[in-house]
């Protein structure tokens, strides 16, 4: 193995040294195209040994594509890829593993009824000896343990795992990749669902995995982060390179530029609320959920404000999102809607009371992916959108237009499928079918997971509107600067409770890390 | 109508013609008059089926429910001296609560539909058959109910009244599933259920709607075969009936993961699979080839939409890309 | 080949039984060079079927249909209407009260009766007797059953029950097995349909059982008539598929030209059922062998 | 065992000690071997369609292939005189080539596996009855294979060898399906088969594999159906067959949409299933009822296994927040 010799002879963190020598990878004109959009045009670009580069650009600039295409799930129409000084006009998946490209997909892809191992080992099992290839169990939870302790994993290797949170499954997506023998690591988006200290955790893996002459690409929307770990950054805009910023010109600013072809004014950042908070939205009375039975919650919303939840991950925010919304059933206590007692025994009913929800998880269950826009935006109204029973597409289409052209969703038309569209849009299409009925409470479940930065300031620019509309806003996030930013109060959960709740004067990231880990604020 | 539905109705000619070629016989009134009967009753089947698999649930028992409430309507009728106007409704409501209890266990009890029906299948057959012990329900003869017969095998003007049915129930289902709320809530639940109930849809009763749907015009259909035949042995009465509805369904179009469909693409697959009956008997081909034909041409209907399918995605990405191209170029 | 008029003879459903009436009617076929004669399978023994495809039939012109209706009791209106518009014939079960012009075959009832007379000479001292048949609702089997019933009335032998297999085969021999288990004092067996025999052979020399339990048979499958031979089966009560097929056709053809004479007035043409004992079964399945030409 | 499969194992012992009490000539060995003998028989047939259920997919076309081998065996050995150790693994090749076809189909032309198999349903079942003429496929008279006849009809020390043949296909099964390569990849497809392809896992080939030993042990047990009746209208022979063996598995803890059970569970499910056939008959309960029995203990089985899952679940998530609250304040 030519290259552990290489990087115990150099040091790989110099990067002027690292340039001179010759690159793992090489991409030239690489182009691919999906019906109707072009997602990469002529792309080129270079990975050196022990480099981490930093690729980040717009909703659907294309880099879940690029990184497809290295991970041989998908084939470029035009171009090279030149692994080790071979060129390929393409590479399978067993071609990208075999040259030691580690893949952690933007979508989870793990096996809910396989245990933590059998996950991370998966496809390259470790065999007994004989011809039946017999899973050698022992060894692969050997193999697997010390993967799990280098992510900071604290479930055992043959725990299942549907029994994991989202962040723990990222947790084995990530020794996943660590665990194949990998010269080059690929991220895509890793952090969109770990909060504070779980990303920590990571950006030091990365810093692990250069310092053993590994090579990372880092895909993010958050851009701190993409600050505190590249070697170098690669700006992808529209398919194409926009640019290329080398360890010392990495900075916020720069970064934007190049993504979206100028400078952002405002820097993701919700304006000031414009009215004082008003009464009692949505309140919650010892509440008690799935996740935390014997936990009850206490939290109300007031209108006209923006109220942060932060906390970490499974401590149990969605859960109570859910039960909000009437998703699922409360084990115990009470809701109150503007003082009134509220029984929700459906999101149907929590929709007719005004109550909407942005869920986590925009693919799966915030819209249809087969539906069209406008088709996604009266579904929840159906029956507002017809005329006795049977459905008005003009109406529907009227609608639609109306909060295409209010919240900027980019697409041909109104007719065109959700699934096509960038993530960015996508939630927008969340949003406008709930802006489009008249919210009294709008709950928004990591309203800006895995989008831009543009999409982002434009997202903060819409919740804000809704609270001076008078809208209670309850916005779920584990993006610690976003929720100072953006909210007006802070309520903090941990395990299952809220831990505190801090107001605009106490923000500070140290506080809310302080009460996410169950301890009191200064 | 779609392409799809097209090319289904293109088939359906070709085919006629064939045959009326080979066997002219094939276009007398008379024989048209039958075939469109039995399209008739397999048709408000295939309708009920449809309204199912929309949402990516099947219904299997649909065979054996024809059985058992076809064996009760006669027995009603014909036994125990209920008035037709009477028993008629009353085989309906039966319909309903059959596919109620069914649309019950699938979405508050989350069962599997596949095995809520497949019991289904096996439970009615055997309520029916001890229901008669075995026996034959039937009518004595020369008991009549010219009223009843004339609206389920008589004729108007030369076409069958079960084939009249079917087009008024097509025409009235056809605006429910695609002009309606509550058709599109079904659409929209086949895609994606979970999404469907996170824009406040009530999924679990437009589910138990469609399955009520489907009992309701099973049992129509039941009435419709009791009378076709005036004779039913529950043993085997009405067995694989669910099998035609769901290849009527899929070959007009029908995705079984749901989602997928047109009302008249169902229709149309009813018309080719009777046709194809039709011509098996007219052209003296081996009725032990009957079914064999039948497979084939679902086997090769589907096979040909699916490869047109990933054709026209071909051409379409590839027309995309030139424009693509082009307006990367203008910019 | 079309100007032929054709002459239909439609079963109940597909089993070997009726391959005797496929050599009766290619045998009359010889005799009617001017008739196109078929024999047509449903494929589903079910009312619905057999009604289209005789629909069909009458559609695509044929002169003249012989059925074996599934249901003949209560099919009377399907029946009719095949009848009004071609000569209608029934074979095997018959529907006095359509419009046929004539019926051709045994009589099941007699045949219950004959099964009864074997019982009754191979066990003078009674029994139990337990029945196994397919379909337990149909009409030939009940009209069997009934028969032997009657003809078991006053003696000491009882059928004490009869259990149906859907025409699975696989259960059909499971039946026997589970008899044999369940009720040990059981001394004759009775096979209604013509598979149903050669299970209970079958079953009988698994569990070492044969010559022990009386086996009381229908129809001529070729392991019936082994057992016979061999003595293991006391005796089967055979039909005439072959003469009715052939009779029928001749029958059919000859209604057709205008000769009415073979009709007799109360349109009952009875092949009657035959005991095939011990004695008689050589000669019988010799004269099988020739009569399916091979 | 899982504690499903303890739960079903212990529902078997409870109705056989019911049956028992009520008639204690269930316990005779003879009833027991007959029995088992069966439970060879469906078992082989359950594992093969079991594999293919893991997938996700569903082979609905099981009993129309045992017709159909099972009527080419016999006319291969008894009628064409082909020496039975030619016509065996001759039987079982084609019973591989047709499980080929079908995976064929599904992975490379992207057909829906209800579809494919449900045309195979039609076609084979036309092609047994075209190929013997409708007539049935049997042995003459005193036609013996005393070897052949041992092995699949046969007794060792008592015991059927049908069930031996189950036992070692079960065991061998059980390894492939729970400790190898294969196994685990069939469980990944079943739940996720687009991750298993970002894996680098060839998930067309190993879905085709699944579907090549369904039609495998597919036709060996059609070899042993038809040693077993020695007899086969092709007509009826093996009819719902599929439907036995999807019931088995069901009831043995299988998830019709994939990635879930066990291979002990699906041997479960056919011992029930044949207990309660057995039961029908030994009880003098009328065989008219005897679909319904078996619908209605699927029914509840499948009922049962929800609600205690549901149960546990809740039970589960009670704990694992106390142990979680118990840790956090350990620390
Ligand atoms: N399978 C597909 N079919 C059609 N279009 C696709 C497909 N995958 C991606 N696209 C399109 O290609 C473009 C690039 O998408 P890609 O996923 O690479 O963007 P991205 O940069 O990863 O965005 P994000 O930050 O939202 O993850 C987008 O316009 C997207 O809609
Ligand atoms: N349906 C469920 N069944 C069992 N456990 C669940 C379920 N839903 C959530 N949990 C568990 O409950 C805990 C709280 O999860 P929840 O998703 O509400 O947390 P969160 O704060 O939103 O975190 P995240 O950032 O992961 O979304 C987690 O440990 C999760 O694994
Ligand atoms: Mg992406
Ligand atoms: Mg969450």
């Amino acid at each position: 193995m030519a290259h552990r010799l290489l990087s115990g002879m150099m040091n790989y963190s110099d990067a002027s040294i690292a340039s001179t020598i010759a690159p793992f990878l090489s991409l030239e004109g690489v182009r691919k195209t999906y019906p109707g959009v072009v997602a990469l045009d002529g792309f080129s670009m270079e990975v050196r040994p022990g480099e981490v580069i930093g690729l980040v650009g717009e909703n659907g600039a294309g880099k879940s594509t690029l990184m497809k295409i290295l991970g041989g799930v998908t084939t470029p129409d035009t171009g090279t890829i030149t692994v080790d000084g071979v060129a390929h006009d393409g590479l399978t998946v067993e071609a990208s593993i075999g040259s030691g490209i580690a893949f952690v997909h933007q979508e989870l892809n793990l096996f809910e009824n396989l245990d933590v191992a059998a996950n991370i080992f998966f496809g390259r099992e470790p065999l007994r000896a004989g011809p039946l290839k017999l899973v050698d169990r022992a060894r692969l939870r050997a193999l697997a343990a010390p993967l799990l302790k280098r992510v900071g994993a604290n479930f055992s290797t043959d725990t299942s795992v549907s029994a994991l949170s989202l962040a723990q499954q990222q947790m084995v997506e990530i020794a996943k990749a660590l665990s194949i023998e990998a010269r080059l690591v690929i991220l895509d988006e890793p952090t969109s669902s770990l909060p504070l200290a779980e990303t920590d955790k990571l950006l030091d893996v990365i810093k692990a995995l250069k310092a053993e002459g590994i090579s990372v690409i880092f895909i993010s929307h958050r851009l701190h982060e993409v600050e505190r770990v590249a070697d170098r950054v690669v700006v992808l805009r529209d398919g194409m390179l926009a640019g290329t910023l080398p360890k010392s010109a990495i900075n916020h600013d720069q970064m934007v530029k190049l993504m979206i072809g100028r400078m952002l004014k405002e820097r993701e950042k919700a304006a000031e609320s414009a009215r004082p908070p008003g009464m009692v939205a949505l309140s919650a009375k010892a509440i008690r959920t799935n996740a935390y039975p014997d936990r009850p919650v206490d939290l109300s919303v007031r209108h006209g404000e923006i109220l942060g939840l932060a906390g970490l991950v499974g401590s149990g925010r969605t859960e109570l999102a859910r039960v909000l919304f009437g998703i699922e059933k409360s084990l115990g206590g009470a809701l109150q809607l503007d003082g009134k007692d509220l029984v929700l025994g459906s999101a149907a009913d929590a929709v007719a009371n005004g109550i909407f929800l942005v869920p986590e998880d925009r693919k799966l269950t915030g819209i249809l992916l087969d539906l069209s826009i406008a088709q996604n935006i009266s579904l929840p109204n159906l029956p507002a959108h017809a005329r006795r029973s049977l459905v008005s597409v003009r109406a529907e289409a009227a609608t639609a237009e109306k909060q295409k052209s209010n919240l900027g969703i980019k697409s041909p038309s109104v007719a065109t499928r959700t699934g096509t569209l960038s993530g960015g849009n996508q939630q927008k299409v969340v949003l406008a079918k709930w802006l489009a009925m008249n919210p009294k409470v709008m709950i928004l479940d990591e309203p800006t997971r895995g989008i831009d930065i543009g999409a982002k300031a434009e997202i903060y620019g819409l919740m804000r509107a809704l609270a001076d509309a008078g809208v209670a806003v309850l916005m779920i996030s584990s993006d610690m600067e976003e929720v100072i930013g953006v909210s007006d109060r802070i309520a903090v959960m941990h395990e299952g409770q809220i831990s505190g709740i801090l107001d605009k004067e106490q923000f500070s990231q140290e506080n809310v890390l302080l009460l996410a880990v169950g301890k009191q604020p200064r | 109508m779609s392409k799809k539905d097209l090319g289904l109705l293109i088939l359906i000619l070709v085919v006629g013609a064939v045959v009326a070629i080979i066997n002219p016989r094939f276009l007398l009134p008379i024989n048209l008059a039958n075939t469109s009967n039995l399209i008739g009753l397999f048709g408000i089947l295939a309708i009920g089926q449809a309204f199912v698999i929309i949402t990516g649930g099947i219904e299997l028992s649909v065979g054996s429910v024809v059985a058992l409430l076809g064996v009760l309507f006669i027995d009603f009728i014909a036994t125990r001296g209920m008035a037709w106007p009477v028993a008629l409704p009353l085989i309906l409501v039966l319909g309903g609560m059959i596919g109620l209890a069914h649309g019950w266990l699938i979405t508050r009890l989350k069962l599997q539909p596949f095995v809520v029906t497949l019991c289904g299948l096996l439970i009615y057959r055997g309520v029916a058959r001890f229901y008669t012990a075995d026996g034959t329900a039937g009518f004595a003869f020369g008991q009549n109910f010219p009223e009843l017969e004339f609206l389920t095998a008589g004729r108007s003007w030369g076409v069958p009244n079960s084939f009249i049915a079917l087009i008024v129930i097509a025409m009235v289902m056809w605006v429910v599933l695609h002009r309606s709320v509550f058709g599109r809530y079904l659409y929209a639940i086949g895609k994606n259920e979970e999404a469907a109930k996170y824009s406040g849809i009530r999924t679990g009763r437009v589910v138990m709607a469609a399955y009520v749907i489907c009992g309701v015009l099973t049992a129509l259909s039941a009435i419709y075969f009791a009378m076709y035949t005036r004779s039913i042995s529950p043993a085997s009465h009405g067995q694989f009936y669910e099998l035609y509805a769901i290849a009527a369904a899929v070959l007009g179009g029908f995705s079984l993961r749901g989602g997928e469909g047109s009302l008249i693409g169902v229709i149309l697959g009813t018309v080719l699979l009777q046709e194809l009956q039709n011509l098996v008997n007219l052209l003296g081909i081996p009725s032990s080839l009957n079914f064999a034909v039948m497979g084939g041409v679902i086997l090769i209907g589907v096979l040909v939409d699916q490869q047109w399918g990933v054709f026209r995605e071909r051409r379409r990405m590839l027309e995309a890309t030139r424009k693509g191209t082009a307006g990367a170029a203008a910019e | 080949a079309q100007e032929k008029p054709t002459l239909a003879f439609v079963v109940n459903g597909a089993s070997d039984f009726w391959k005797a009436a496929e050599a009766g009617v290619k045998k009359a076929q010889a005799e009617l060079p001017d008739y196109n004669l078929q024999l047509k399978y449903p494929e589903q023994s079910s009312v619905a079927i057999q009604q289209r495809l005789m629909d069909d039939l009458v559609t695509a012109g044929v002169k003249a249909i012989m059925v074996s209706a599934v249901d003949p009791k209560t099919s009377t209106d399907g029946l009719n209407k095949i009848a009004s518009e071609t000569a209608l014939f029934t074979t095997d079960s018959d529907a006095p009260q359509t419009k046929r012009v004539a019926y051709i075959g045994s009589s099941n009832i007699d045949a219950g009766k004959q099964a009864a007379e074997i019982a009754k000479k191979a066990m003078p001292d009674g029994g139990k007797c337990l029945g196994f048949v397919g379909l337990l609702g149909a009409d030939n089997a009940k009209e069997r059953i009934e028969g032997m019933k009657e003809g078991l009335a006053g003696t000491k032998i009882e059928l004490i029950d009869v259990r149906g297999d859907d025409i699975d085969q696989a259960r059909a021999k499971k039946n026997v097995e589970d008899a044999l288990v369940a009720s040990p004092d059981v001394t004759c067996m009775v096979g209604f349909y013509s598979y149903n025999t050669p299970r209970i052979y079958e079953a009988l020399r698994d569990a070492g059982k044969l010559g022990q339990i009386t086996v009381v048979g229908f129809d001529d499958d070729p392991i019936t008539l082994g057992g016979v031979k061999e003595g293991t089966v006391a005796a089967t009560v055979v039909q005439q598929p072959f003469e009715w097929a052939y009779q029928g056709m001749k029958l059919m053809a000859a209604y057709l030209k205008g000769d009415k004479s073979g009709v007799p007035a109360d349109g009952l043409i009875i092949v009657p059922t035959k005991i095939i004992g011990k004695d008689d079964v050589d000669a019988y399945a010799a004269n099988l062998k020739a009569m399916s030409g091979n």
